[in-house]
């Protein structure tokens, strides 16, 4: 066995777990209270694509809606719901969950080798919170849903209907279930490591998930504060923010964006591991910038919590405060950049397979950087005010949280597709799916931008008619889109029937989730290969892991660069 | 002396004398521990040390500055 | 393991420089494009600031534009040319290189110089902005669900969901709220400031072109949200004044029409909860939040006399609370924007000077 | 020794499980992560505490014209900084006494475990029935009455959930050695239970600067 490198960490809790928890045999035990991290991660992805898909459904409506200058197809109060609906569950119950809950939970573990999480019954009860709290937020439609979009401000939000009071539950339930995964991934990735991964010879999708785990725990909770507070306020009517009492309608905006604009990262930054998996897979050739593009992840994370404010330049905050916090936030766009431009490097000089996590790694770029580019013209203080609470908003944080965030959800799901399922997918229709969404969702949100620029203000039910072509360019478009999502179910459904089977390693990848059978075995590894290299050396002679020659159980074979790569 | 008026300020004055001196001993033993427990024990012992300054702050009447009711 | 540099200049693929040339003539004539349009966002400007605020959209555009082209170009054109061959043996690798200091360098240090020039040049706009002298007129804006109210220095009645402005004069707009969040956007102007109830936020505009503008409201207020528009007018001196005087001439005293006598203090001080306490506490005349404490109101002998000299007595308070008021001590909105009857500032008023006997 | 041992032996695929030392090594690993997980858990509760610390000190700094703020033309009192005073060292104390409690587990002294744990527990009861005093005698408004008491009450009642909690907890810990649950080096309940109440403890030290010294 190779010797280990300097410095390596060990974790002998891996070698003995087995001796803590037998595998289940009942069906409950396995599949439905189970504590693996796998079937956890799986379970986390088909409750947020259910959710994924209600939450659609009311985008499409608010589209439709949006047909005709004074409203298509519901009462404005009916409208205000449906959009408050939509942003709160693709925030809470979409993205957060199937970037951190299933992603993270699925592939970080593998990706450093260790059998579960830190503390699986912890993730146990994560998990099941979350389906909870979403059946408490949807169910606020029976009794009034809220209506003042998902940011909730005072003082409208006091006077909204009963269902607000579910909301504040489901979205405090939601963020119990987010500082417990946060704990339990830190704690993952501090002690968990197999011996050899050293920080710098982790994936950039655990990096990713560990800078994450201090927003979710950090931020979440104070975003727990502000919900409690708003919640006693309008039960109890104990006075923090109804300004007619003496509280303030400002100090929600800081409490909720003190959360709301890390949680923004909570969003982006698994996706950018996800980008940084998949684009060295299909280069084969390592990710160009490691350490940059690991050190940007931590030090975007750290500045998230010093720019909330940019989303109340308009609001009456002092006005002083305001040149530092656009300051910093014109400052994220620096190691932001950096991630693009080693992406693109990444490309460069690769032998580039284009196969659709690839597609849509590449779709990523160039609309997270759009994205971007439009967070910049809304940083900027003096043009915020014109663009603050308008469509230019919308169209931007679309582009950040679909273009970025859905983008590499998708990368990311036909990536590990074979891994979770152990059958490939259809190739062909998976580039017809990525075309599609592609297509689809530029043509909704590039006209927004415009729309918003000459006098469109968000949130609202109806519109000047000199704005209609454009709106219905959007909403037929927008239909392209949701044609595309359910294309990609339907892909999903057509593996399990007609798929190859993918064996272990179908990318040729390098890191540890593939050295292992698809789906993996109950306990990950048979035994904890020892880390030797980096992780996306494509041509490096040494193998990334060592293994026990005598203890051969584990279906793995190191890969290096004669290992060829599978056809299909 | 107006500030020691009440049974209730003695009370606290030599509750946070004792507290406080036997806060800082325990923090003293504490103090070449290495381990992530000891060290948040270290600096929590430290506040609550802190804490009875504040108390005595209080016993003395120097705050709050408006003076109790 | 050693890092093996690979030169990029024998590796940049075929193609490479002419590529770049094109995104550079490409964002050059963008550039040009956006530099010398006269509506860089598609939209009329009615007045300062708008135009410095359209310049900074031109620079960012520019830089935008030239950032998107480069990602964008260089992203399509690596991907088709290091695609892997159809008859590529499937061991084939790409570069395999790790790094490049001194490209990273440069990519990072480029950036943030452009950051640093983009948050200065904002930074200089901000603090134009902020400077702006906008004196010689003074309105104040309240919204409501769901119209917005304007009051004039020298009218005693706000005028609903019209503001006339004049021509080149400097304006400044005092924003509040009776009852919710409402945003108070003028697109044409490029400003806006929330409408917080309890909070006075001011823009500064100067009209410069004669014409009907547009009034949004921007933060979610309510059902009727997409229904709150009004409007600015720009007149000329001429068809200002005469705007002016059909709206019922200068201040004048209304308070003596109100029968104050019949008020009734319990119902005053639910009112005062309702209606006044956002901005003012039952203090002494010192203790003000928004406006003056009113607690001692009749009595106390440190706070100026009602409004410009003239005695407190009830009929003055009633005055006050009908016309609202505008000066050194703030903004208050009238009697028909704060929806008060004539009862109801009776109940004030009694209310009121129950509390001064206290 | 027995985890380097361990380790080792891991490493080279030879790690027994059978082991005399096994049951130590999954303690040492357990722990290790559980305390680590413990402590970013009280890292968490700072964080929900500093929310509501951030609306009392927003809304009395920048809201509020005087403080304690006017209702119905009088300004509200200040709150019983003496009695708060005998209160804190109440708690301060148990905070002490809690860690000589644990000292003494370290060091196997049952007696004197016992002791400081039950002297523990009545200074924390005690500081909550003085909690309850207080609660009876602010005349600030109530919870619902303006934003002193919204502040006041919340935070403070936070505070004393997490005693309240705090105090079974320790009970709860306290039945679980005289069951034989720990031993002198395998205690790490005892060792969250002690730095959960010197959180709590902590956590008092800044509200009552914040609501009575301030």
């Amino acid at each position: 066995m190779a010797t280990l490198a300097p410095g390596v960490q060990t974790g002998p809790y891996h070698a003995v777990l087995d001796h803590i928890h037998p595998e289940p045999t009942s069906f409950i035990r396995k599949y439905i209270f189970s504590i693996d991290h796998k079937i956890i991660g799986i379970q986390y992805m088909i409750t947020g694509a259910v959710f994924f898909i209600i939450s659609g459904l009311l985008a499409e409506i608010i589209r439709t809606q949006l047909l005709t200058p004074n409203g298509l197809l519901v009462r404005p109060d009916t409208y205000n719901s449906i959009y408050s609906m939509h942003g709160s569950s693709m925030v809470w119950f979409v993205v957060i969950p199937l970037l951190t809950g299933a992603f993270g939970n699925f592939v970080m573990p593998l990706q450093i080798g260790a059998r579960d999480v830190a503390f699986p019954w912890l993730n146990l009860v994560a998990f099941w919170i979350f389906p909870v709290a979403g059946v408490i937020l949807f169910s606020s439609f029976l009794v009034g849903a809220p209506d003042a979009g998902w940011t909730e401000y005072p003082p409208i939000s006091l006077m909204g209907p009963p269902g607000t009071n579910l909301w504040c539950i489901a979205v405090f339930m939601i963020g119990i279930s987010s500082t417990m995964t946060g704990i339990n991934f830190l704690v993952t990735i501090l002690k968990m490591r197999a011996p050899g991964m050293t920080l710098t010879r982790m994936p950039l999708f655990v990096w990713a998930q560990f800078a994450t785990t201090p927003l979710s725990f950090i931020a979440t909770t104070a975003l727990g504060g502000a919900l409690a507070a708003l919640f006693i306020e309008r039960v109890f009517g104990v006075p923090f923010y109804d300004p007619k009492r003496g509280g303030s309608p400002l100090l929600w905006q800081h409490m909720f964006w003190f959360y709301s604009h890390p949680a923004v990262y909570i969003m982006i930054i698994p996706g950018f591991g996800i980008i940084s998996e998949v684009l060295p897979t299909f280069a084969r050739k390592p990710i160009f910038g490691y350490k940059m593009i690991a050190f940007s992840s931590v030090a975007i994370a750290l500045l998230s919590f010093s720019v909330w404010a940019h989303h109340m330049f308009t609001s009456g905050m002092v006005p002083w405060l305001q040149l530092p916090f656009m300051i910093i936030t014109m400052l994220i766009a620096i190691p932001t950049g950096v991630k693009i431009f080693s992406w693109m490097a990444t490309l460069w000089g690769g032998a580039i397979r284009w196969k659709t996590p690839a597609l849509y790694a590449a779709g990523f770029i160039i609309t997270f950087t759009y994205g971007g580019l439009t967070g910049f013209f809304l940083a900027a203080v003096p043009l915020d005010y014109h663009e603050h609470g308008t469509y230019f908003v919308v169209a931007h944080l679309h582009y950040v949280l679909y273009g970025g965030s859905i983008m590499s959800l998708f990368a990311g799901a036909y990536y590990w597709w074979p891994k979770m399922s152990g059958r490939m997918y259809n190739e062909t229709l998976g580039r017809i799916q990525f075309w599609m969404v592609f297509i689809g969702f530029n043509c909704t949100f590039t006209p927004l931008h415009w729309l918003g620029l000459l006098g469109m203000p968000r949130r609202v039910p109806n519109y000047d008619p000199s704005y209609q072509f454009w709106n219905v360019f959007a909403s037929v478009s927008s239909y392209v889109m949701a044609l595309g999502t359910l294309l990609f179910f339907y892909i999903l459904v057509d593996s399990f029937r007609n798929g190859k089977k993918a064996g272990p390693n179908p990318w040729g990848a390098r890191t540890l989730e593939w050295m292992i059978a698809s789906p993996p075995p109950y306990y990950n590894f048979k035994k904890i290969p020892a880390v030797l290299a980096a992780p996306y050396d494509f041509g490096n002679p040494l193998p990334y892991i060592g293994l026990d020659a005598a203890d051969g159980a584990v279906e793995a074979t190191p890969t290096h660069s004669s290992h060829p790569v599978p056809t299909h | 002396m107006e500030s020691l008026a009440g049974i209730e300020k003695i009370v606290a004055l030599v509750g946070a004398v004792v507290v406080g001196v036997f806060a800082v001993i325990s923090l003293k033993g504490e103090w070449n521990k290495t381990g992530l427990d000891d060290h948040v024990t270290k600096l929590l012992l430290g506040l609550m040390a802190f804490g009875c300054i504040l108390v005595l702050l209080a016993a003395f009447g120097i705050l709050p500055r408006g003076g109790g009711a | 393991m050693a890092q093996r540099l690979v030169k990029p200049k024998t590796n940049l693929g075929p193609g490479f420089w002419p590529v770049t040339a094109f995104i550079v003539v490409l964002s050059l004539v963008m550039a040009y494009f956006i530099e010398t349009s006269a509506e860089p966002i598609g939209l009329k400007a009615a007045g300062d600031p708008a135009g410095s605020i359209d310049a900074l959209f031109r620079f960012l555009g520019v830089v935008a534009a030239a950032i998107f082209n480069a990602v964008v170009i260089y992203t399509v054109y690596f991907g088709i040319v290091f695609r892997m061959p159809k008859n590529a043996p499937p061991n084939t690798i790409g570069v395999q290189i790790h790094d490049a200091p001194v490209l990273e360098f440069w990519w990072t240090a480029i950036p943030t110089i452009l950051v640093v020039i983009l948050a200065i040049y904002s930074t200089k706009i901000w603090v134009d902005l902020q400077n702006t002298q906008g004196d010689v007129l003074t309105v104040e804006a309240i919204g409501y669900q769901f119209g917005f109210a304007f009051r004039y220095p020298k009218l005693k009645e706000p005028v609903v969901n019209e503001l006339h402005l004049q021509l080149n004069e400097p304006t400044t707009i005092h924003i509040t709220s009776r009852d919710v969040l409402h945003g108070f956007w003028l697109p044409e102007f490029r400003q806006k400031a929330d409408m917080v109830p309890g909070l006075v936020n001011t823009i500064r505009i100067t009209p410069n072109a004669v014409g009907e503008f547009r009034i949004i409201c921007s933060e979610f207020c309510g059902a009727a949200h997409g229904r709150m528009i009004g409007k600015v007018v720009v007149q000329n001196q001429q068809d200002f004044a005469r705007w002016f005087s059909k709206q019922g001439g200068t201040q004048g005293r209304t308070g003596g029409g109100i029968a104050i006598s019949a008020g009734k203090a319990d119902a005053g001080q639910k009112l005062f909860g309702e209606k006044c306490s956002a901005c003012h506490s039952v203090g002494a005349f010192e203790q003000k939040q928004v406006g003056p404490g009113l607690g001692k109101l009749f009595n106390d002998p440190a706070h100026p006399k009602l409004v410009n000299g003239t005695d407190v007595t009830p009929q003055d308070v009633a005055r006050l609370i009908h016309d609202g008021f505008q000066g050194d001590m703030g903004v208050m909105p009238s009697a028909q924007v704060n929806a008060l009857s004539n009862a109801d500032i009776a109940n004030l008023v009694a209310y009121l000077a129950g509390l001064s006997k206290k | 020794m027995a985890v380097s041992v361990a380790k080792q032996g891991y490493h080279l695929g030879h790690h027994d499980e059978h082991d005399a030392n096994h049951d130590e090594v999954i303690y040492r690993e357990t722990r290790d992560m559980r305390l680590t997980g413990f402590v970013l858990f009280l890292g968490t509760d700072v964080v929900l505490f500093s929310a509501f610390i951030f609306a009392y000190v927003y809304l009395r700094t920048s809201i509020a014209p005087v403080w304690p703020p006017m209702v119905d033309g009088h300004q509200l009192p200040r709150l019983d900084t003496a009695f708060a005073a005998v209160n804190s060292v109440v708690l301060f104390g148990s905070g002490v006494t809690m860690h000589y409690a644990l000292e003494a587990w370290k060091h196997a002294l049952k007696r004197r475990f016992n002791l400081f744990m039950a002297l523990t527990i009545l200074l924390g009861a005690g500081f909550l029935g003085g909690q309850a005093y207080e609660y009876a005698h602010a005349r600030i408004g109530g919870w619902s009455g303006n934003t002193f008491g919204a502040s006041f009450f919340t935070l403070t009642g936070m505070h004393g959930l997490h005693v309240f909690i705090g105090v079974w907890f320790l009970i709860a810990l306290w039945i679980q050695t005289s069951r034989g649950v720990y031993d002198d080096h395998r205690f790490f309940g005892l060792t969250a239970g002690t730095l959960y109440w010197h959180f709590v403890d902590v956590i008092w030290v800044v509200l009552f600067f914040l609501f009575y010294l301030w």
